[in-house]
């Protein structure tokens, strides 16, 4: 079953055309990678995804369902959830208020969301009443994480779960894709460290300025000479 | 010109009384600033005649049913009548600007949905001369619901409730304020505890993450500006009765003022409309009373001025820390 | 699509090479404005203007020069001040118009009967403006600390200020009002060139044309030197500007009160022209009738300012209480015939927005009349042979001004509303749309066309920003995330 | 250390509000020298760079940039003086042409006035004639990535890795001898990345700049650094060489994780 597949998606900012023809899917409990340089088109595709920004021409589908002219919180609803890049905490709410957050259209199951949430990353059990803002790096992340998983999802999305981060911060951070992916959750990673990525990945696209033009296994991409170069480097 | 050489306590305490009165209008506008301005960083020029039109829907009612000499109900029924048509239009009114004049703006430069929301000040002002003309329309709450309307004695609404120091504070007064402070404690709470007070923090701070959460941000920011609104409506009718008089051009000075007193209080804070509110009405009294009509103004705007140069974020506001 | 060469190679990603590719061609008038704009060099779109606007005297009668020609290029050099502050340095002034009337009225005071000063343009033209500088420069001070919005209400309350100074305060100089009040100063000396008195329009045109024209040079110099590029930078981005070596609080004055500076001089021929100053030429509408111009041209554009100020102008004149019906007629019948255009594809959507039209107004007929009477009995106003159908077609209330003001607003809503939605909605919110035209049509249009026009003035910015937020030449601002 | 070092900061401290970002920081920087700052995420690094710059005012200590205090003084000033800096977040004027981005940092060395911009006079020419090349031999020093047909682009066209080019660039035409870049690596891919290294190096031998760096890339910081210094929680918890910080048990612990370096 496909959980979410893109079909000759284009899309335009303003004037200007950013996708070109994208088609890509994710099946249940896959974990597939999105590679490219950053403005290859890779946020631009999480947007459309998500419904921030709708289309010209192809269709979104969640699920069987074309959700193209649907709004966000509707496509959320049926099971996406999100780790945005650069985390984007409510960083004035506290710890707990953003975890409620996180489930907001799930508002019966949560109490229950929120001990899975806890038992993950136990610190923020005992920092529920801080203002997210005040956390450290490391914390944040936990808490970004948290809040995607609270609305218990079929499938996640990362952006750019690297970008910006101490290596410390990476390595802990694709072990809990890795965990998450585990208990069945599909999960979709936007990335350009091609190396961490395709490692865990089963499938990988690679965009290039708003075109996919790579699109195979994790194995068969780290083995791409073009790739390789680019991407692997050295 | 002459000058109150012994302290007047009576005239003070009638300043402050009126001050506080007045204040609480302004702090009931602020909000609605406020609120607009925290969730979508826009300057809502037209918010003071969303408020000017809650006035004159007060009025439609009172004239609807009766007017104020010859009320077809109650007193108590006719006044909560007028509150709730003036509220409810005010926000129907304040969804409708949201959706067609801002919504399409959003991410266009600032200076866009600035000019629009201009477009509709100056569209909502001269609309409502076109149709009322440029004439005060009286609400004569003085007389409402005299008991002898031929001699036009005073009613029940400027009926002294308490006494201090020879001052009578009148029933309206009172009204007015309880009204306020109801509401304020109201919208704490709905931001504070309830789901969508809690999405519309997150809503301001940061929009496009919040709707990655599943939340529905433009039903978020039509819900702020239905609230906001709602109590420009409210504070329009409670000008009505206490000043017994609406016209076209009240919104304008009283949106100034308003929003005055959203940023001496801090943007976004909902205590800090109310003591801002409360300090540009008090301003506005004091200066008027002890120093004559033409300096209130003036005195406003000194206090803006002010308060912005020492404290930029307002006086109950948090300092913004600014990611570099 | 991705043959041979066309193959991007990966981990290079070529957007700069392929953007011209992947723009748009933007259709439409402001497409063909745009492009012509971006073919045609600056020098020769200012010989362009300056070759048609000097001929207009040749050919326009008094009037007209006056309300087209003077008006107009009044109207430029506001936008072009107005636009150093906005459109180059991006601060929010609303106390513009404040500086244009103090110019006037510092015009007026220095070269009229008021005081019986007559000084020759020569000396109080530049003594206007510089002293107009100093004062944006005052105004300008809040900047340093305050930001967008907050500038914006600090502005706002000077220009207010300044109404009821000239207006209430008055205070008394030399025996008289300083200002002259309500009133306003009257017998203004027309500006003269070395003592020779521009008395004529067409003189007078002469005049602002070239002050219009050696403004736009200046202007556009020095948009190409340091100080022009800084001022961008500051609107771009003021933080990164500073860290990038330039004083933004310094520039920020600057712009002020180089825009000062011009708002004075408009307020000098301003004045000489009109021969009296009162403060109503210096309120809010101006001043929204001046950031008007400024936008609908494309912020930051001198061209765009020209334009602006052209299209606003004469289609205020055009709608202005003194021209005769005809103009409003025309645009209603404009109004109706876009919004069937809307419609019209396909076909199938033409006819039920007619059909519809001509039920629904029967309908609305019987219902008004099963309400009461009175709500039909009004008589149609022109419509010969066909004026019996009209009157059992449309709602005319006897005695209906109050009802044909309350069309009005409610056609312009609804016309509003009508832009903003999509598909079949739209069509079917065509239908009131088109009928309320026409009751306000046969209801002989409303009392009061001042007013009516400047609630049409306000729906058009509305309109005008939400279709086209960048202006007719502006570029839209764009970030690839 | 010498008694008056290029570039110091002794003792700086910065807090907000209760909460220390910057605790008693003392560090310095050489002549011709490139220094790597490293640490975790909200370790303090990039407010290190704003107080540098003059975005904020330090609540104590010093700063000593050949020898005179610049804490304090007011960011364009402390441009003026010499010190450069590079965005994190990338803060091009995104509206404005490549070119004229490049240009508009010569603010800070050019003299000419308003009036001789309007009147064309000579100075101005003359100015506006040596901005421009300029902004040409800084643009050039990217090679074929900023080369001349992307001049009279809008910022906003640019990729990611050139905006990060550009700001670079940008922070040259300022005519600094510091220069102070925030993670230029960050959004750049491996080939991007390995050539940005070389092109740090050149920013010292060709372009004769003194460099304080940010980065999250140990590659990077392994292939420039004279000098590593790693932060923590606002405190120096290492400084040394790449292999004496990449080592370091604190280092490893807080930042670098038990894969270490890579």
């Amino acid at each position: 079953m496909t959980l979410l597949r893109l079909r000759d998606v284009d899309t335009y900012y303003g004037e200007i055309h950013i996708l070109q023809k994208i088609s890509l899917e994710v099946g249940e409990g896959e974990l597939v990678c999105l590679l490219g340089g950053n403005a290859s088109g890779k946020s631009t595709t999480l947007k459309t995804i998500l419904g921030l920004v709708t289309p010209r021409a192809g269709a979104v589908e969640i699920d069987g369902e074309d959700v193209s002219r649907r709004k966000t919180s509707y496509r959320i609803a049926k099971g996406l959830a999100i780790v945005p890049e650069n985390r984007r905490l409510f960083a004035p709410m506290t710890v707990h208020e953003n975890l409620e957050m996180g489930a907001y259209l799930r508002k019966g199951a949560s109490s229950e969301a929120l001990e899975r949430v806890f038992d993950l990353f136990p610190v923020l059990k005992d920092r529920r009443r801080q203002l997210a803002g005040t956390l450290s790096g490391g914390e944040q992340q936990m808490v970004a994480m948290g809040r995607a998983l609270m609305s218990e999802p079929k499938l996640l999305l990362m952006d750019e779960p690297s970008m910006g981060l101490a290596p410390i911060l990476v390595e802990r951070n694709f072990e809990i894709i890795q965990q998450v992916h585990q208990s069945g959750v599909a999960v979709l990673v936007v990335e350009q460290n091609a190396n961490v990525s395709l490692s865990i990945a089963d499938r990988g696209y690679v965009l290039q300025t708003g075109r996919i033009v790579l699109a195979d296994s994790a194995k068969a991409l780290l083995a791409n000479e073009d790739l390789r170069k680019a991407y692997l480097g050295r | 010109m002459h000058l109150p050489l012994a302290f007047n306590a009576e005239l003070f305490i009638q300043l402050l009384v009126n001050g506080i009165t007045l204040g609480s209008l302004y702090a009931l506008i602020a909000l609605g600033y406020s609120m607009v301005y925290g969730i979508l960083k826009l300057l809502n020029f037209a918010h003071g005649d969303v408020y000017m039109i809650g006035a004159f829907t007060g009025y439609g009612v009172l004239t609807l049913l009766g007017g104020p000499l010859s009320p077809s109900i109650a007193i108590a029924p006719l006044i909560v009548l007028m509150f709730l048509a003036a509220m409810v239009a005010a926000g129907l009114l304040g969804v409708v600007i949201e959706r067609f004049a801002y919504r399409p703006l959003r991410e266009s430069p600032r200076i866009a949905p600035l000019i629009s929301a201009l477009g509709v000040s100056f569209f909502l002002q001269n609309s409502a001369l076109l149709l009322f003309g440029a004439q005060f329309r009286s609400y004569d709450s003085f007389v409402l619901g005299s008991k002898n309307p031929e001699f036009f004695e005073p009613g029940p609404l400027t009926d002294a409730l308490f006494v201090v120091k020879n001052v009578n504070v009148q029933l309206i007064q009172v009204i007015v304020l309880s009204t306020t402070v109801a509401l304020m404690v109201a919208l704490t709470a709905l931001i504070a505890k309830t789901a969508i007070g809690k999405a519309m923090r997150a809503t301001s701070y940061d929009r496009e993450a919040a709707a990655m959460m599943g939340i529905d941000t433009d039903r978020v920011i039509a819900t702020t500006f239905f609230i906001g609104s709602v109590l420009a409506g409210a504070a329009g009718v409670m000008f009505g009765l206490l000043f017994s008089q609406v016209f076209h051009f009240m919104g304008f000075l009283a949106g100034l003022k308003g929003f005055t007193a959203a940023v001496v209080g801090g943007i976004g804070s909902i205590p800090g409309a109310m003591l801002g509110g409360l300090l540009v009405g008090l301003a506005e009294s004091m200066a008027g009373g002890y120093l004559g009509g033409r300096w209130s103004d003036l005195t406003v705007f000194g206090i803006l001025i002010l308060v912005l140069l020492v404290r930029p974020s307002g006086l109950l506001g948090t300092r913004a820390i600014h990611k570099v | 699509m991705a043959t041979g060469e066309d193959k991007p190679r990966v981990g290079v990603d070529d957007w700069v090479a392929s953007v011209q590719d992947r723009r748009e061609q933007r259709s439409g008038l402001a497409g063909l404005a745009r492009r012509v704009d971006d073919v045609v060099p600056a020098w020769a779109r200012l010989a362009l203007f300056a070759v048609v606007a000097a001929s207009l005297p040749l050919w326009m009668d008094r009037g007209d020069l006056f309300a087209y020609g003077i008006f107009t290029l009044v109207y430029v050099l506001l936008g072009l001040g107005l636009n150093v502050v906005v459109g180059y340095a991006g601060l929010l002034d609303l106390g513009y118009v404040a500086l244009f009337g103090f110019g006037a009225y510092s015009y007026a005071l220095l070269s009229s009967e008021h005081y019986g000063i007559h000084w020759p343009s020569a000396v109080s033209i530049p003594l206007v403006v510089v002293a107009t500088a100093l004062l944006g420069l005052l105004l300008g001070l809040p900047s340093r600390r305050l930001l967008g919005d907050y500038l914006a209400i600090v502005t706002l309350f000077f220009g207010q200020a300044f109404v009821v100074f000239v207006n209430a305060a008055n205070p008394t100089v030399r025996g008289k009002g300083l200002t002259g009040g309500p009133n306003g100063i009257a017998d203004i000396d027309p500006n003269d060139l070395f003592g020779y008195e521009l008395t004529t329009r067409r003189q007078q045109y002469w005049f602002i044309l070239a002050i219009v024209l050696l403004v736009l040079v200046g202007l556009h110099f020095l948009s190409e030197s340091r100080t022009g590029r800084a001022w961008r930078a500051l609107r771009e981005d003021p933080l990164a500007a500073e860290a990038m070596s330039m004083p933004v609080n310094r520039l920020k004055l600057k712009a002020f009160a180089l825009g000062a500076g011009i708002a004075g001089l408009t307020g000098c021929v301003f004045a000489a022209v009109l021969t009296a100053v009162t403060s109503g030429n210096f309120a809010l509408p101006i001043l929204i009738t001046i950031y008007a111009i400024v936008v609908l041209g494309g912020i930051g554009s001198l061209t765009g300012v020209v334009v602006g100020a052209i299209v606003i102008n004469v289609s205020f004149q055009f709608l202005a209480p003194e021209n005769p019906q005809n103009n409003a007629r025309i645009l209603f019948y404009l109004v109706i015939v876009l919004l069937l255009m809307l419609s019209m594809r396909p076909l199938w959507r033409l006819a039920v927005v007619l059909a519809g039209t001509v039920a629904f107004g029967l309908a609305a007929h019987v219902l008004a009349e099963a309400i009461s009477p009175s709500w039909t009995a009004g008589a149609v106003v022109e419509g010969g042979r066909f004026a019996g159908l009209i009157s059992d077609w449309v709602i005319i209330p006897s005695g209906h001004d109050r009802f044909a003001n309350g069309a009005y607003i409610a056609l312009i809503v609804a016309i509003l509303a009508v832009t903003r939605i999509r598909g079949v909605w739209r069509t079917l919110s065509l239908v009131p749309t088109v009928y309320l035209a026409a009751v306000v049509w046969e209801t002989s249009f409303v009392e009061q066309p001042a007013v009516a026009r400047w609630i049409l003035f306000g729906a058009l910015l509305v309109f005008l920003m939400t279709v086209r937020p960048q202006g007719l030449l502006g570029t839209p601002r764009v970030e690839i995330v | 250390m010498t008694e008056q070092a290029f570039f110091e900061l002794r003792d700086v401290s910065k807090s907000f509000g209760g909460l220390s970002v910057v605790d008693r920081l003392t560090l310095h920087v050489d002549e011709g020298e490139i220094v790597s700052l490293i640490g975790p995420n909200g370790a303090g690094k990039t407010t290190v760079f704003n107080l540098v710059t003059g975005i904020y005012r330090p609540a104590s200590g010093e700063i000593r940039f050949r020898g005179r205090n610049v804490a304090g003084l007011p960011p364009h000033k402390i441009t003026q003086l010499g010190i450069a800096r590079t965005f994190q977040t990338l803060r091009l004027f995104l509206n404005m042409s490549v070119k004229e981005n490049v240009m508009a940092a010569a603010y800070g060395h050019t003299r000419s006035t308003m009036v001789e911009a309007v009147f064309r006079l000579p100075r101005a020419r003359r100015e506006e004639r040596e901005i421009a090349e300029l902004a040409e031999e800084k643009l050039a020093f990217f090679g074929p990535r900023l080369a001349g047909y992307r001049h009279d682009q809008q910022a906003y066209n640019l990729s990611y890795a050139n905006r990060r080019r550009l700001e670079i660039a940008r922070a040259m035409a300022t005519n600094p001898s510091l220069l102070l870049l925030d993670e230029p690596a960050a959004g750049m891919n491996p080939a991007e990345t390995h050539e940005l290294t070389e092109l740090i190096g050149r920013l010292r031998t060709d372009g004769g700049y003194t460099v304080l760096v940010i980065e999250h890339d140990m590659h990077v910081v392994e292939g420039i650094s004279d000098r590593v210094i790693a932060l923590d929680h606002g405190v120096k918890i290492a400084e040394g060489s790449f292999d004496e910080v990449a080592t370091d048990d604190r280092v490893v612990e807080a930042y670098l994780g038990r894969q270490g370096p890579g």
